[in-house]
């Protein structure tokens, strides 16, 4: 068994037209940027994939990664907890001009919406946002006397995440905060696509410390130097 | 009769003849982690087991045994390259969270909906669960092994369970010492049987009726003894 | 008018002295953040942010900015002795399962009953949540940090918010520019007040009934300038 | 802040008469036999905790561990999935003459409402005990045309815990397979005491590598040689 995938080409060459796709990072801590440039090529040589849903926590910063997605006209949906960043400017214009569908998730919701996708949970209980219009037509039940609201898992046809080191077998370790949703949207995807620095033989992670267990990882892909958004935008990179 | 039903390790090796190359798999305490003696060579299969182990390999040798490292049915394990640990939601994930290519379990009934029974064959003694109402739930495919009848001759494959169920409409396929049977919208789908058991015979043997779809195969295993 | 509105750092300062030795504390983007700058010598206090980061501290130098290392707020910061990584669901779990003692937010209006509005003034523009409306469940105590007045001169502390809400019922103590207020039972209940504020001064720039029950102390505060 | 308690007697002092105690644990992994024994001591000099429920995924073995609890009288209930063992006596004595109750949860279940109580969710929907005897009087509600089964969390006044590596801030690491119910556990109850065979200083612990972190610990006691259930039975030992 190897999960190894020898081009960010081939990575990213399954997702197709109208396609949901998890995107793992927390602005750019985490954020899979090398895979989503290499479908933004795909899109600019051929047309598709078209028409996403993606799931991220934010909407996309400056010209790069998913505002660059964005701006190529590749995405009909956004669904995350915050779009805004330093600069939102991609998603903003289009979201004012009706060009973008827009799903806000409060973070912990989407957190335990992704996870509860990967878990086999339908459905579960919060308290956060009871009483807000995020709850606005959502089923209600009180529990020891306080009031939860009911939200459904969200699952994607594909997920692109960044990972540190992987090994063969699609075991996982993940680089100081950018652990974040990447973990979770290995579980909640139907294909899951990993970037990480560095590919190792099955066996070279220590069973103690994989963070995502291989199942969850469907192809593994080796960015040695990855693109991180933050520098990125600093150096007013433009990928659009 | 002229014929002899499979011994329990015979019908392991039958069962696993069908689990494909890069298979996760979760084999249920007893008759079905014989299974995995008989993996044929040159696939790799991952075993999952929902104590928190994920690549999992053949007991240690006697004295080497690590009472931390065990399976679900609490016996010594070694790991394999490329093994994880995790905590019993996650493990409960990957089951509940179609993550997983394949369950087997034994059964006391399976009836030709695909409900399984094999918790407790009464309201007598002290009650069992464990993880079985979860592994039915999930994985890609649920298969059940067992002996076709009980030891007193009754079938345990049936038009309805009369024991308590551990799921509704959960099993696929039925690996048993005399066939192998699908279950195939509501009814049983003879799929191999023993070559020289008639299927009249299989018939009287099986609690609710056998359909047949185009070829019967010849269910032939190793001799294994 | 004799006195002077506290600046930013100092209602931050104010809320510092509350937070007590060993304790676990969320603080939301922008002015609660200031908190930890001010936390008093001898407390051992742990800062949680969402985004999976437990233990953490300061701004590192310029330069020196890790990007995969930050806060929700998106700022690079350094991480404490003792810190530890994990996933957004293990760090909703701390929030929404009662783990952390406090979490402190800004806010668009607080009303009388605890409720909050601070995500959204109306329907225009893009709306935007985060983590706001998870992290007012769960907390053992949440307090907002706010100035006492829009800046305009209305009222944040009002009877009923007007602007679209993140929680009902959530709030427990409000520290403003003017006074502390802690949410009693449905009311505000005040506790410190700027010493050269009049009370009656107080309540014409508080949108609800300032209710008294034993003495209100001096809000006093470092210069800070 | 040192959670460090510097003996067994002082790790189980604060657990109370009709307390619900979790204790982690599968079978002989990562279960707490010298926390569990330390409150045997303590019971048989004071009479006291009694009534406890004891949450766990078995229901104890041979003449140690939590099958002493029972034998000693401890116990009034038990929360479990699989109460059989090698040699389950002590609990079925007990089942069987009506001295001890029993919440039999299936395994998936018993785990996700732990984690459930220690993430503040309520109640989840699970496909678990769908059309079985356990899910008699349960809420039942359909997701994507399938039936799932409404279960609450699963709260504790007290958890015991085995660890391994523990600092002083309660961040832990586990051995092996017995990570199991502990860091579900730590989780979900009032007061997590965690027994370690090490307590290093704080940020000794590679903050990767903690498991658990620490704000989910109470207490960290160090045993450095713990007892192992299996090898205990397999000794014949009897602690009743």
């Amino acid at each position: 068994m190897d999960k190894t995938i020898s081009t960010l080409e081939a990575a990213v060459a399954d997702v197709s037209d109208n396609a949901v796709l998890m995107i793992g990072g927390f602005g750019g801590s985490g954020a899979p940027i090398d895979l989503i440039h290499a479908l933004i090529d795909r899109y600019k040589a051929t047309g598709s994939p078209a028409k996403l849903t993606v799931i991220n926590n934010n909407a996309g910063n400056g010209k790069i990664g998913i505002a660059a997605m964005i701006d190529a006209g590749m995405v009909a949906k956004m669904i995350c907890s915050f779009p805004r960043s330093s600069d939102p400017r991609a998603f903003t214009d289009k979201y004012l001009a009706g060009e973008i569908a827009l799903e806000l998730v409060p973070q912990g919701t989407l957190a335990e919406r992704i996870r509860a996708a990967g878990a086999g949970i339908p459905a579960f209980f919060t308290p956060a946002s009871y009483g807000t219009e995020l709850a606005a037509g959502k089923q209600v039940q009180e529990f020891d006397g306080k009031p939860y609201v009911l939200e459904h898992w969200l699952k994607a046809d594909f997920a692109f995440v960044k990972g540190a080191l992987g090994d063969t077998y699609g075991n996982l370790t993940y680089r100081l905060a950018g652990r974040n949703f990447n973990p979770l949207m290995c579980m909640a995807a139907r294909k899951t696509i990993v970037q990480v620095s560095k590919i190792i033989n099955a066996g070279g992670i220590d069973p103690e410390e994989v963070v995502t267990p291989g199942l969850f990882v469907d192809g593994v892909v080796e960015v040695p130097d990855p693109q991180q958004e933050e520098l990125l935008i600093r150096t007013g990179v433009e990928y659009a | 009769m002229t014929w002899e039903k499979l011994r329990n390790p015979q019908i392991a090796w039958r069962a696993a003849q069908d689990i494909q190359d890069n298979a996760y798999v979760n084999l249920g305490i007893g008759i079905p982690e014989l299974i995995a003696k008989f993996q044929p060579e040159g696939r790799h299969i991952t075993y999952h087991t929902e104590n928190g182990v994920l690549g999992f390999g053949a007991a240690p040798a006697e004295g080497e045994e690590d009472w931390d490292l065990i399976n679900a049915g609490k016996k010594a394990i070694t790991l394999s390259a490329g093994a994880s640990f995790f905590h019993h939601a996650d493990s409960f994930a990957m089951v509940r969270g179609g993550h997983l290519d394949l369950a087997v379990l034994g059964a006391y009934q399976v009836a030709q909906n695909g409900d399984l029974a094999n918790w407790r064959v009464g309201s007598k003694g002290v009650p069992a669960v464990g993880g079985a109402m979860d592994l039915v739930h999930g994985a890609k495919q649920v298969a059940v092994i067992t002996d076709h009848t009980t030891k007193d001759g009754k079938p345990k494959l049936v038009e309805k369970c009369t024991f308590p169920l551990t799921g509704v409409g959960c099993i696929t396929r039925v690996y048993t010492s005399l066939a192998v049977v699908d279950i195939d919208n509501g009814r049983f789908l003879l799929r191999e049987k023993l070559p020289k058991l008639s299927f009249d015979e299989l018939q009287s043997l099986t609690g609710a009726t056998l359909h047949i779809n185009g070829d019967v195969a010849d269910l032939t295993v190793p001799d294994l003894s």
